[in-house]
């Protein structure tokens, strides 16, 4: 019996994928991966047994997959979606303590410069005229907690014109070399400090919490009891920081993601 | 034997009919060579299409040795026909060898026999096998591959065949020497044969029958000769061209015309024995020869009609000669070259033959002519004219 | 023959604009059921403002390439060329097989991301069809009517217009309408790289899994393929002239 | 230079990926030679047939390959396989329909109608004539066409990596996301590297299939 | 008019030189048609070409109207010469008014007057402008193609014409037909032409002169005449081939061969006087004419020596006729298919205008090889023999 392993398309993820791979094949079990995937057709994938286990985040699931619109504290968020996702024969296991929420980011420089600390700062700019363009990654603009609620919560509209789409990774390379004013970043994501970016504070607490959970079929959880294990002691290890290390060691570092994954697998000694 | 009964065939083009062939009757006795001949369009190869049904035909019978297609399954008939088409349409993927085999194999020949066939096929048209049976087409010249072609078509031995202008592709030097082959190859063969041409020229030479045909219909069958000597009407004629008494001349050999018993006389005999000789032979000359019978001079009647002494003593001069096996129109343009109205025959040895003049020739022709001219001509002297006399009737 | 011929191609397009409409017609129905209809109303801005993206991209990439791809054809062909002109046509042939996305990707490690290195890219992809033609179709041009020309005293020049560039026109116009529905096609690649254009809403509409987004970056694509197709035959069948063109 | 250390210390990634990648286009690129020249044969009786079969395959090629693979994804979901092997396997496949049919189609109608004509003359089955003489000629241009899937097909199997198949596109997406210049260009050189090295080898192939007579 | 002198043509095939013109010198009078005649490969086509500088010649000089072509400018030089190559060349995209416009529009001709010469020359060439100006050369067949490439030389009125076997790519029956359209042509235009050919009897039809190559020499420079009647040497004898005396007769028109003054008698004459006429003329035979001069019949000689009365006593009968137009081949053809060794010749209008016997042909083509013969034919008999003893002197 394959374990087959998801992931979706930017660093962290594939880093996860990766690692969750790895310790699988190192329990002895078969290990077939699909990363490189969006989040709905992830979940989706999921959900109709093509995908037995993947990382999702709380809020992602939450809002995107189980449109819920209140404002939840992280621990509710989570036991609301273990709750809702449970009837869809997903459980999710237990959370990390490492939050991959959203942000939006400017070159330090040019925060400064212009006087931008927070998403209402941006607001106001934009309503005064001013050209900020605006990197996001595919999903972002579509997304109910991405731009569609950000729109609402902070009620403006961020101008068609200026929002430049690309691959998620890509929105840190256009920030940093000066194509676009503003980049959408994970919090989690190691050039957010290496690139020297400022995050806007979310002053209106629109985004979610996201914790990073391992989440598998039931079916296959109830087949292999011992997963839950396996997969909990990777999720205690992981938490903002760890994750930052090791998307900069990937994104900054030029490391391959076999090789980050493989060698905090060994250092936490779950290998 | 082929035989065609009222065979019709009524294409519709584009809603209208057109009548390529209508209702032509024609039979090739078995053994024999038929040409179709015609202008461009007239039905020749539609005709030839309709005996291995390549084209259905719209009415009328076709039989074959007298047994009438019809009850004959397509793919058995065909296999007993041999097809040269007009474009060679040798299979580029085969070599040599493979494409005379085909029909072999198709028939399920062993392998053993069908290549052994290929090879003795292809000696037959003159390519000498050692070189030629592993090649592939497009590694022969035109030429050779109309020869590939032919020997595809006999691969079977087939009794019957239709061929489609097969030599239309080579050039005019090349063709003649093409046509002489084949000529010899058929002569032991003896084939039923269906050829469709449109030069004259080739099909007074291949044919033994010609059949002319115009808009669908056959206008002449006969043999070259006649077609030549008596066309039927207008067309026919100017088909065959204003000068279709020179192109007859190229039926017949020498031999055929000339004198097979001439005066012969050696340097040693008496002039009058050879004088008397001439009066009897009603000649103009007679031809001396040499000892192993080659022509070495000759005298001339006038000259020596009232000498006397050995006939060594009157000689006129080297005559003009010509081989046995040429043919006519050779002959009278040797005539004309030299301005002589006479020329001594000799065989391959050159050893003297026969005597042959320009007036024989035109008689030649001449006894054809009159056959069927409805009145003498009041111009030719009756038969029987002594020669003086008959030379100076004209 | 001639007009059998055509008489059959004619009931072919009768047959082809029937398929034409039953597809269309199925497809309506299939619209209409899956609620795609008010998905393509609900996009619509996005369509219409990634489609002029789109079109813009494919004007600048296959009009530069157009540009360059004759010059560099003619360039080729010219009897001065003769020496290198093989080998370099072998190395644009071997061009050719490199993955529309592997030319994105490399002109993006060139030239970062953006709008720049996508035309870049997609001129590189469209270049090489439309050289390929351009030459291919000029020393096709027979040699005997090329010494008719040389024989009645034209100069080079007049010769490459007058005779060579219009008998080589049809297989140019053959390498240009592929070079440009290609290039049509692989504009979704450029959202990868920043570039914009309908991509964006396929890429993303597979991503959330949202199949009515994914189509109407699909649709409107797969119709401008179409288009740019029929357009560019249609001046090729009409900017052609008869003698000259096998179509007509 | 970074490159170069790069695929050195990942040979057996790229191994592995470039495997992946043959694998979804030789697998339906056979599949496609196996529909594609059968379906081209049939369509040379019927002319109009032949339109339709040629419109519908040329429509295919003119959706972009991303949304190709987006409309598999619900479709095949269906029978629980929307991502990865399977709808990489058929987008090939369809996309191989048109130049393997068209080259087929093309190649039969092309055979010389004397050698046709020959070939009936002498009594041949239209079966006997459609393997002695109309396919051994149309081979070559048939194998052009397959050779025309695989290496367009390669680029379009790179692209499958969006959906989870991997292959060598993965290094591709990765370098793109990671901004990976040496990923990027590892991907982009091993996957052109690929079609090449497809193209040739399937050259080869032409050469030793076509008869050689008509080399 | 052309002059080459020691034109040479060195190739450089590979590495290797090739000869493809050997030093040759000739020279084309204005207004005349020269033949450049020879087996595949003899650099015809290499000579004609460095003509117009299509290919740059290795040494020599070449003279266009006394002028060395060396000084001229090459576009210049093209542009007055008319160049006919043998592959036709219309160009394709161009409509046929826009393909003999061609060389007009290079020189800066108005639009009307090189559309108006385009209608012109289209006539010319026995095509209708109403028809086939706006067509295009693939809906033209290959005949009219080839007569469009023709008017296209012609466009700007060249003085000189160099033609690469013009009407190679037509069938035989066709070819006849614009060859002497072409001949019509010319006898108003008078270029000076320089026409490749590799059929000998195009040759002899077409030239004024032809020249025989081989091997890259020019081996005979002479009237197709000479060239039939002497070849200078056994490959030109083979290359002419064996019936090339039958080939001259088709250089001689009957008016030219006859006795112009025949004895022309009328119905009422006494016999005596048709009697002393012939024998005045030396004829076997005497015209009878009608009131209008057209032949009724005629008498023989050995008939009527003796007889009296009124020639319409002694009619022997309708004399057979040729055209005075047509050529002493078709003369020949008609004796030999009536068995008759004269004919009346007459004129369009059917008036008796001369007399021709096959003795009077084998006379006239004898004319030009005694010429040269070193020795007197004893075959022939002296000249001045009278009629009835020459008739029987052969
Ligand atoms: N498939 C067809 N449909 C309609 N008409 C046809 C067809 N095939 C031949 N014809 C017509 O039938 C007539 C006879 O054609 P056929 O090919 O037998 O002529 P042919 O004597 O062989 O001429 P050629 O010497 O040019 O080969 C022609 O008028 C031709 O146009
Ligand atoms: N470009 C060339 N390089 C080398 N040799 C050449 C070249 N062109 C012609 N030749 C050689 O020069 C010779 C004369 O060629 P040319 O074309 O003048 O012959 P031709 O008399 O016109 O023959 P044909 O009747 O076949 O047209 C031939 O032996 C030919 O092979
Ligand atoms: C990492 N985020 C939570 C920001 C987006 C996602 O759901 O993939
Ligand atoms: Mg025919
Ligand atoms: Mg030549």
């Amino acid at each position: 019996e394959t374990i087959t392993v998801g992931g979706k398309n930017f660093t962290e993820q594939l880093l996860l994928a990766e690692m969750t791979e790895q310790l699988l094949a190192a329990k002895g079990y078969d290990v077939d991966k699909r990363d490189g995937l969006g989040s709905t057709v992830l979940r989706q994938a999921q959900e109709n047994g093509q995908v037995d286990v993947y990382w999702e985040y709380t809020g992602t699931s939450l809002v995107v997959y189980n449109k819920v619109k209140e404002r939840l504290s992280p621990e509710e968020t989570y036991e609301k979606v273990k709750e809702l996702d449970a009837e869809k024969g997903l459980v999710w296991l237990n959370p990390s303590k490492a939050n991959n929420t959203y942000a939006l980011a400017m070159n330090r420089s040019e925060a400064e410069e212009k006087g931008i600390a927070s998403i209402s700062d941006l607001k106001a700019k934009l309503e005064a005229g001013e050209e900020l363009s605006f990197a996001v990654n595919a999903e972002f603009p579509h997304r109910e907690d991405g731009l569609r609620g950000l729109q609402k919560t902070y009620d403006f509209r961020y101008p068609r014109s200026l929002l430049k789409a690309m691959e998620s990774g890509l929105t840190y390379q256009a920030l940093k070399e000066n194509q676009v004013d503003v980049g959408l970043v994970f919090a989690t994501d190691g050039r957010i400090a290496a690139f020297d970016f400022v995050t806007l504070e979310d002053d209106r607490g629109f985004f979610p919490a996201y914790a990073i959970t391992p989440v598998i079929r039931k079916e296959t959880l109830d087949a292999n009891p011992e997963l839950a294990e396996v997969l909990n002691g990777l999720s205690a290890k992981l938490d903002d920081d760890t994750m930052r290390k090791l998307n900069a060691s990937v994104d900054v570092d030029k490391k391959t993601i076999e090789e980050v994954a493989g060698n905090f697998l060994s250092e936490q000694g779950l290998i | 034997m082929i035989t065609l009964k009222n065979l019709t065939k009524i294409f519709d083009a584009g809603g209208e009919p057109v009548t390529a062939v209508d209702h032509v009757n024609l039979e090739v006795p078995a053994g024999e060579t038929a040409i179709l001949l015609g202008p461009s369009g007239c039905g020749k190869t539609t005709t030839l299409k309709m005996i291995n049904r390549i084209i259905p035909k719209t009415s009328g019978k076709i039989l074959i040795d007298g047994e009438d297609t019809d009850g004959v399954n397509e793919i058995e008939l065909r296999r007993n026909i041999g097809y040269v088409i007009q474009q060679i349409g040798l299979f580029p993927n085969m070599t040599v060898e493979e494409n005379i085999a085909v029909v072999p194999d198709l028939l399920g020949w062993e392998k053993k026999k069908s290549r052994a066939r290929a090879a003795e096929l292809l000696e037959m048209v003159a390519l000498d096998p050692s070189i030629f049976l592993k090649r592939y087409p497009k590694e022969l010249s035109g030429g050779q591959q109309q020869r590939v072609g032919v020997a595809r078509a006999l691969a079977a031995d087939p009794p019957v065949m239709l061929m489609d202008e097969p030599f239309g592709a080579i050039d005019p030097i090349n063709r003649e020497v093409i046509q002489d082959e084949f000529l010899k190859l058929q002569q032991e063969m003896r084939k039923t044969i269906m050829f469709v041409s449109h030069d004259i020229d080739e099909a007074v030479k291949m044919g033994d029958r010609i059949a002319i045909f115009r808009a669908g219909r056959l206008i002449q069958y006969d043999t070259p000769d006649n077609v030549l000597a008596h066309p039927i009407n207008e067309f026919i004629a100017d088909f065959v061209g204003g000068d279709r008494t020179l192109k007859r001349l190229r039926l017949v050999r020498v031999y055929e015309a000339m004198d097979a018993e001439p005066p012969k006389i050696v340097p040693e005999d008496d002039i009058r024995k050879a004088v008397k000789l001439m009066e009897d032979h009603e000649h103009q000359n007679a031809v001396v020869v040499g000892p192993r019978g080659r022509p070495r001079g000759y005298v001339h009647y006038n000259d020596v009609k009232d000498a006397s002494g050995a006939v060594k003593e009157h000689w006129a001069g080297y005559p003009k000669t010509v081989s046995i096996d040429a043919d006519l129109r050779t002959a009278v343009s040797e005539m004309f070259t030299h301005n002589v109205t006479w020329l001594a025959c000799v065989d391959d040895d050159g050893r003297f033959r026969g005597y042959i003049t320009q007036r024989q020739i035109t008689h030649h022709l001449g006894a054809t002519y009159t056959d069927r001219s409805e009145l003498p001509d009041p111009n030719v002297p009756p038969p029987g004219t002594p020669v003086a006399q008959a030379e100076e009737a004209s | 023959m001639a007009a059998a011929a055509s008489a059959r191609e004619s009931v072919g397009n009768r047959v082809l604009g029937w398929i034409g409409l039953l597809a269309a017609f199925g497809f309506g129905i299939l619209v209409s059921a899956t609620g795609l209809i008010d998905e393509f109303v609900y996009y619509w801005p996005d369509i219409e403002y990634l489609a002029v993206q789109h079109m813009r991209l494919v004007a600048i990439s296959g009009g530069l390439a157009i540009v360059a791809g004759i010059a560099i054809g003619i360039w080729l062909s010219r009897p001065s060329m003769a020496r290198f002109a093989e080998t370099v046509m072998q190395v644009f042939n071997i061009g050719t097989t490199i993955p529309t996305l592997a030319i994105l990707a490399l002109s993006m490690s060139l030239l970062g991301i953006g709008a720049v290195p996508a035309i870049f890219g997609l001129f590189i992809a469209s270049l090489l069809p439309i050289v390929r033609n351009t030459y291919a179709g000029l020393k096709a041009v027979p040699a005997h009517m090329k010494e008719a020309a040389n024989g009645m005293g034209m100069s080079p020049r007049t010769m490459l217009l007058r005779v060579e560039l219009p008998n080589a026109l049809y297989v140019i116009f053959a390498g240009i309408r592929t070079a440009l529905t290609i290039n049509v096609g692989t504009v979704p690649l450029a959202f990868l790289i920043g570039g914009g254009g309908l991509g964006e809403l396929i890429f993303t509409g597979i991503a959330l899994n949202e199949f009515g987004m994914m189509l109407a970056g699909a649709v409107p694509t797969a119709a401008l393929a179409i288009a740019t197709d029929f357009a560019i035959a249609q001046i090729q069948y009409w900017a052609i002239p008869r003698g000259v063109n096998p179509q007509r | 230079m970074e490159t170069i250390a790069f695929i050195t210390s990942n040979l057996g990634v790229i191994g592995e990926l470039t495997m992946e990648h043959i694998s979804i286009v030789a697998v339906a690129v056979g599949l496609a030679v196996l529909t594609g020249v059968p379906i081209g044969i049939a369509i040379t009786q019927n002319r109009s047939a032949a339109d339709i079969v040629l419109y519908i395959a040329s429509i295919i090629v003119t959706v972009p390959s991303i949304a190709l693979f987006g409309i598999m994804i619900p479709v095949l979901s269906l029978i629980g396989h929307g991502i990865g092997y399977l709808p990489a396997v058929i987008a090939v496949l369809l996309y191989s329909q048109l130049p393997i049919i068209r080259n087929t189609y093309t190649a039969i109608n092309n055979v010389d109608p004397a050698l046709r004509e020959a070939a009936r003359g002498m009594g041949m089955k239209p079966v006997q004539r459609l393997w002695r003489v109309e396919i051994p000629l149309a081979i070559p241009v048939i194998m052009a066409g397959v050779r025309t899937a695989v290496v367009m097909n390669i680029g379009i199997t790179a692209i499958a990596a969006y959906i989870g198949a991997g292959g060598l596109g993965t290094l591709i997406s990765r370098g793109i996301s990671q901004t990976d210049p040496r990923q990027l260009i590892t991907g982009a050189l091993a996957v052109s590297l690929l079609a090449i090295a497809a193209d040739y080898f399937l050259y080869w192939v032409q050469r030793r299939l076509t008869p050689a007579g008509t080399r």
